[in-house]
């Protein structure tokens, strides 16, 4: 009886304490949305349009940078043969797949190109 | 010629003494322990049960169950704690006179009570926590004093060093009561001692933690705040399952390190397990790898069971766009919050929001990508391997490991019916705008979880996409976790 | 129903009473230096001052500072040392009888001078150094016997461990006078506490120079070596720096620790400072990322007001080609060189030219890329968060800190105008060959103060382009600041 | 007074030990050079190609992978390209951008297959 | 103005002392190290002779042989093992009376005997492995107490503390006769210091083979399970070897470490030579990475003079496919079953397993990369340079370093002529199958022997592809030398 | 002759122990073998491809990923340029090498996108 009692108000503080936890991160977002996020929602246009439609989310593990690689060699490769085409005059049925992710990455090298300019150890 | 044929077969004969196989002979239940350590290896790379974690932990189980080869000694542990003079080559029982230690402990002069304290005589020797320099000192002469400076004994047999063992039939033995050493041996520690040491003092969970947030992204849960709620009614399981275990038996330390499986998150088990219960690292590891893999199997019946047909086919709106600024702030007031009300929870916490601030900050790219990848997959090794390590025969073949075994099921099922259960109520108040089944996304698990919750939803109503709302409760989870351990950890700890 | 409820508002009030908020009540200056650490993440941030460091830096600096957290402790390198029976569990003050500390203390009985030696009823019982085994022994029976056999104290009520550290009111203070544990108390190292031991004890400013080696090109100053010059000339501002803190009153190990800013350059004002004056890791490591960022504002006045406009129009002639053969014995000669005139500078030379031998000599390009990628970017991380660590309000919020963030610019402003200077020298000598705004490019700092070197000279002249010609002494500079901290190390460590 | 003239003195020997150790580099560096550099320089002439002309130096920090990589992709698809309209007969102000990157990266690449043959653990 | 002047020259002069030139003077035998050292480079850069180890074994013999530079200290690794008190500041000697303990040992009073028993007046003290805890103790008046209660001195001038050293002419020197410290001092530790500790507690040589096992294909093995009898054979050259090394006067130990260069496996001889004999780990590690870059030198006369042309000729069936399945589950086996035959090879064969089943299962393939990659590149570093380090003049300038040399080639064309041998004798059963230079490869040196057999086999049959063939022998001779070091640590360990 | 006896006895345990271990090893792997791999090799046919014709053994340290990354890039644009090629009725001798290490490579990619999905830290 003594062991239930103790769980059982062990069970109280910890889900008060958790609760409460996270009922003031909340409110914080909340204020900090009000001060930061809508506004500047409104001006960054972009942001919106790169999150907003993934159908998936980025898993917790990035994906292998080989994956990456390879994802922007094919819509490079895709980019370079339309090129081609276009000059060219073709127009039959050329799929363009993945392009979405290649600008995720140029996005990400140009933070990393950036910080080569401003940071060194 | 003939001298030399003999020293061939006594050679070869220490060595057959030596061998695996007569050390297994001796101690058959190791032999078991090496077909569960096959079976774990079977179930991370045939059922792909989450094998990042689980090939190392059962290959470490392999190693340490493969008796004779020293890779692991719980002794140096024993205790709870490393106990670093055993590491420097301290000799474990240090006396010029054993046979005396063992005279004394036969004819009862010398007994050790449960709160470990040595009575010699009726006289109290000291605690056995570290040595006997508090209440007792040995003198140059060999000579035991007591606090008021009585001689205890003329001729002390034993000097025990920083290891909280006990003392029988001239053996010590550890808290356990398993046999860590022979009178007068040391211990060579080897590759997985010291590479457990990460573990033992919290270091490898927080680096991991680092790489987890890194890894994670915030934006559904700063779109829809409160899906927080959802991430702290799921820790509901956490809680009955200490309640259970306390009903089992177990202290409430043990109790604590047990609940924590239903958080559902690899490393924060580890980290509260590794300092409330070090003893039950290897069950409780298994228990929450295995079940965070088994997730999409436990959770849909009871995720079905708690909603209605109608309920699971409610599609949620479009969650809002997060601004970058959001994001960046977002670590930063989450590590001070929770400091603020539970510095327990600081290390993880803020290791989980320094990687997250790595990751959105976009300006320290080199240093996001190397803790996502290369430290997070080194430490992920070097942990996997010792926490299995740690699961050898005495400390795994117990009523216990089944018992918490049992107790992990109910704290997933119970953390999945938290979070059902609230979502359900915000349902309710909020007119039925939210689904109820991201509600078990609360548990962690991320993301397998959160895609549970897609997936139930859309075997319902084909176009319904849950998965980026089930993300909100389901990185909440990892924070409400971290908060539960840091509650336990400051009432148990 | 009623002991229940009284143990969750007991336990509830512990929990209030161990919360952060009631420690930032009780220790308010603390908040002061979250607020900092916010600063510097926003500077590292959205300014982007050095953020591969700063950011860590800042993290790790909110992460102390957020009280109750125990991820850093300060009494485990009490007297710039690791103290490691602290971390192996050791009782800080370690006696029978606590009250009579008091009374001693109280009484006058016992003193600590100046030099660290206590002093009891006039005898000597030893440096608080290490322990009391120098000069004085406890015998088994507790009493303190003098290295002569006299008993100087029946009972004696203290045993000081390894740290030094003073005793006054019964509690311990360390030798910056704050109070560091009460009696009888041990401490749990936190994840910082062992991750600082890598700066303590040296050893990731020496992979970080590893990693730097590896991504500098010595080719510039190989074809032009009279530049090594301007990073001679430009470590002027570390000695000027050097007399501004011997006034200012900061001991000569301090003075030198706070003059190596004056390098611009991070792994070396670390290693340095880790080694003369470690309880200024903080404000140093502060001041020199900060100033390093700040480079483009704090040079080009300088540069302006040091040269004439037509000096700063010179177009020096290409530089010729050098040979793969150069470059890989460029780095061991350096070695060999520099140990034989300064050994106390080779950790660091020795390392900075390890990594470029491994970058120029072709033959180990795996090893080449981690040493600059990965292990840079781990141990980065790891120095950067300990350093901040270190930043405590007892250690930072003090006048020295301001003090040492004005004599930083100083150093600045000195190296360069010391570099400048030679620059204008040489250009005499040379008829004008030599464009003196290369000489600014002298501190380090690479590569950023070359590329003010260019963006100036570019300013005036758009056909001007000093980049490659201010490598040499930017690189030069390394060097430099290296031997610089080498005769300070020799002189004051 | 006394801490002035320590501190004089102090720069006065630091001075010293920093200008002799790096005059007396200064004179290694050209012996070296009398000994190696020059005939060397004569020698292998598409060194200094790369080298000389570089408008930017290398910084401390290698740039990112991804960012190589990006490089190597655009220079190797330009190339083929290139290649396949001149089979063509276009040649249409066609623009090749960056392909210095690709000639480091290769003998880079030359050095660590060069690696593999010759070492192992 | 005299005073400061005074004080420049004072300090420069103090300096001139402390320079790496004034202690090459007094110590001219480092030079020649220094000129050993920039030859290896030369031989790792120009002649690519396993560039990859020796390059940092080279720097870290230039770094530890620039006097002066403190990077490594062989004194805090005296007598085989790491000396932790010396570690963490601990006095060498520590006396109250250092005058004394020259007349002692002067007088003859003192001796040490070649067991290392320290002998005082005829009374045996102890034994100087840890300290005087057995058979004598000091009192706290600083006398010296024996077993049964004899003052053996009033005054005891010394305390040796955990470093197996002996006592002369009141100097401190470590087990090889060297002067490893003057009464009084301690010892601040080195980078090196610190990162060798990971050889000496066998921590590099593990980790490397799991990345050795994680680049390693055994499908070759698998599919032609015979060629392993070639891979035993070649494991002759080991104990060969080690007949002649004891023939040539070393002890069993040291034997058993020079002879493990015959086992042709970089990592496996640093381990054992770690345990067995780490002050020859200098000399080993040379010969062991020299010859297996001489592999294609050393190899082919051996190989011509032990097969006939018409046997070099001959061309091998193809090998058989073999199957996922059996690539995840040979590691698995290996490891039960070597482990069950000797437990004392388990650390090195369990982690080449471990990494070779994180390559074959497919499910951990972000592991795999790492370990193969960076983990592997950051430890090779570590491991080069501190091995590198090992070797000061006192340890390699010595006959039997030469001796060692020698013996290393005969290690390597004894291996080669013992799998030569036993294949010959296998193609003859097998009634010509088999081409006796597969032979060759069993002595491990990954991929180079193997290369080797092909190029042979190649000269005298353009058609004939041996490389397939003789991977078998070749990794079954990193498996066979595994076990050899298993079965020399069992027995001289 | 007492070192000569020792050396030759610690030959005979050692050589002893190293065949046993490795005898029993070839036992078990033809046990082994028996169970799982001539059945399984029926079966998985693509995996004997991969396998059998490789004239060079994979390296014990594994190329760098740029050579990797600079692979599949001349891969995916001799494919991709072959592919408007055969489109465009070219045929002259297009020589496509070293495809087989993508093959590789997109198998590996495969097997760490999959890991992705099931595991997590
Ligand atoms: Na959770
Ligand atoms: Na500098
Ligand atoms: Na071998």
């Amino acid at each position: 009886m003594d062991k239930l009692i103790l769980g059982l108000s062990t069970t109280g503080v910890g889900m008060l304490v958790v609760f409460f936890g996270l009922v003031i991160l909340i409110v914080c977002i909340s204020v900090m949305t009000m001060f930061t996020g809508r506004q500047k929602a409104a001006k960054a246009a972009p942001v919106p349009v790169k999150a907003a439609p993934a159908p998936m989310p980025e898993p917790v593990a990035e994906p292998e940078e080989e994956e990456t690689d390879d994802l922007s060699v094919v819509a490079a490769i895709t980019a370079a043969i339309a090129a081609i085409w276009q000059e060219e005059g073709h127009d039959s049925g050329f799929v363009v797949r993945r392009v979405r992710r290649v600008q995720n990455s140029s996005a990400r090298a140009r933070a990393a190109r950036e910080e080569q300019i401003f940071s060194h150890f | 010629m003939g001298t030399q044929s003999v020293d061939i077969l006594q050679t070869l004969s220490s060595l057959a003494r030596e061998s695996g196989i007569a050390q297994f002979l001796a101690n058959p239940l190791a032999l078991v322990m090496v077909g569960i350590a096959c079976l774990l290896i079977y179930l991370a790379i045939v059922k792909k049960f989450e094998p990042l974690l689980l090939l190392p932990i059962a290959f470490g189980m392999l190693l340490t169950n493969l008796l004779g080869s020293e890779v692991y000694h719980e002794a140096l542990f024993a205790g709870g704690h490393a106990n670093w003079s055993l590491f420097g080559g301290a000799i474990l029982i240090d006396s010029p006179n054993l046979a005396n230690l063992k005279e004394l402990v036969e004819s009862g002069a010398m007994t050790v009570n449960n709160a470990g304290a040595v009575i010699l005589n009726g006289n109290v020797l000291g605690q056995i926590t570290s040595s006997f320099s508090v209440g007792a000192q040995l003198d140059g002469l060999g000579r035991l004093i007591a606090e008021n400076g009585t001689v205890l004994a003329e001729s002390v047999p034993i000097i025990i060093k920083d290891s909280a063992a006990f003392i029988s039939d001239g053996q010590v033995y550890s808290s356990l009561g398993q046999m860590i050493a022979t009178a007068g041996s040391t211990i060579t520690p080897g590759l997985l001692d010291y590479l457990y040491l990460g573990v033992k003092l919290g270091i490898y969970p927080c680096l991991i933690f680092i790489g987890v947030g890194a890894g994670t992204d915030f934006g559904p849960l700063i779109a829809n705040p409160k899906t927080l709620l959802l991430g702290a009614a799921a820790q509901l399981g956490i809680f009955m399952t200490f309640i259970g275990a306390s009903l089992l038996g177990f202290n409430t330390a043990e109790a604590g390190a047990i609940g924590i499986i239903g958080g559902a998150d690899g490393p924060t088990a580890i980290w509260l397990t590794g300092k409330l219960a070090p003893h039950l690292l290897g069950p409780i590891a298994v228990a929450a790898y295995s079940y965070m893999a088994l997730v999409p199997v436990i959770q849909p019946p009871i995720m079905k069971a708690l909603t209605t047909k109608k309920e699971r086919q409610i599609v949620m709106e479009q969650l809002r766009p997060v601004s970058h600024t959001e994001k960046v702030i977002f670590p930063i007031v989450v590590t001070i919050l929770v400091s603020l009300l539970l510095p327990s929870a600081t290390p993880l916490v803020g290791c989980l929001m320094l990687g997250n601030l790595m990751r959105e900050c976009g300006v320290v790219e080199r240093l996001n990508k190397t803790v996502q990848n290369e430290l997070m997959n080194i430490v992920t090794i070097f942990l996997g391997i010792t926490v299995g390590a740690t699961a050898t025969a005495q400390t795994f073949l117990r009523l216990q490991t089944i018992e918490i075994i049992v107790l992990g099921v109910v704290a997933f099922g119970m953390g999945t019916a938290g979070g059902l259960l609230l979502a359900k109520l915000m349902n309710k108040l909020t007119g039925g705008k939210i689904n109820p089944l991201i509600g078990s996304a609360g548990v962690s698990a991320v993301p397998m979880a959160a895609r549970v919750s897609q997936m139930v939803g859309q075997k319902e109503n084909p176009a319904n996409f849950l998965l980026m709302h089930a993300m909100g409760p389901n990185v909440a989870g990892v924070i409400g976790s971290a908060i539960a351990a840091g509650v336990l950890l400051s009432m148990f700890g």
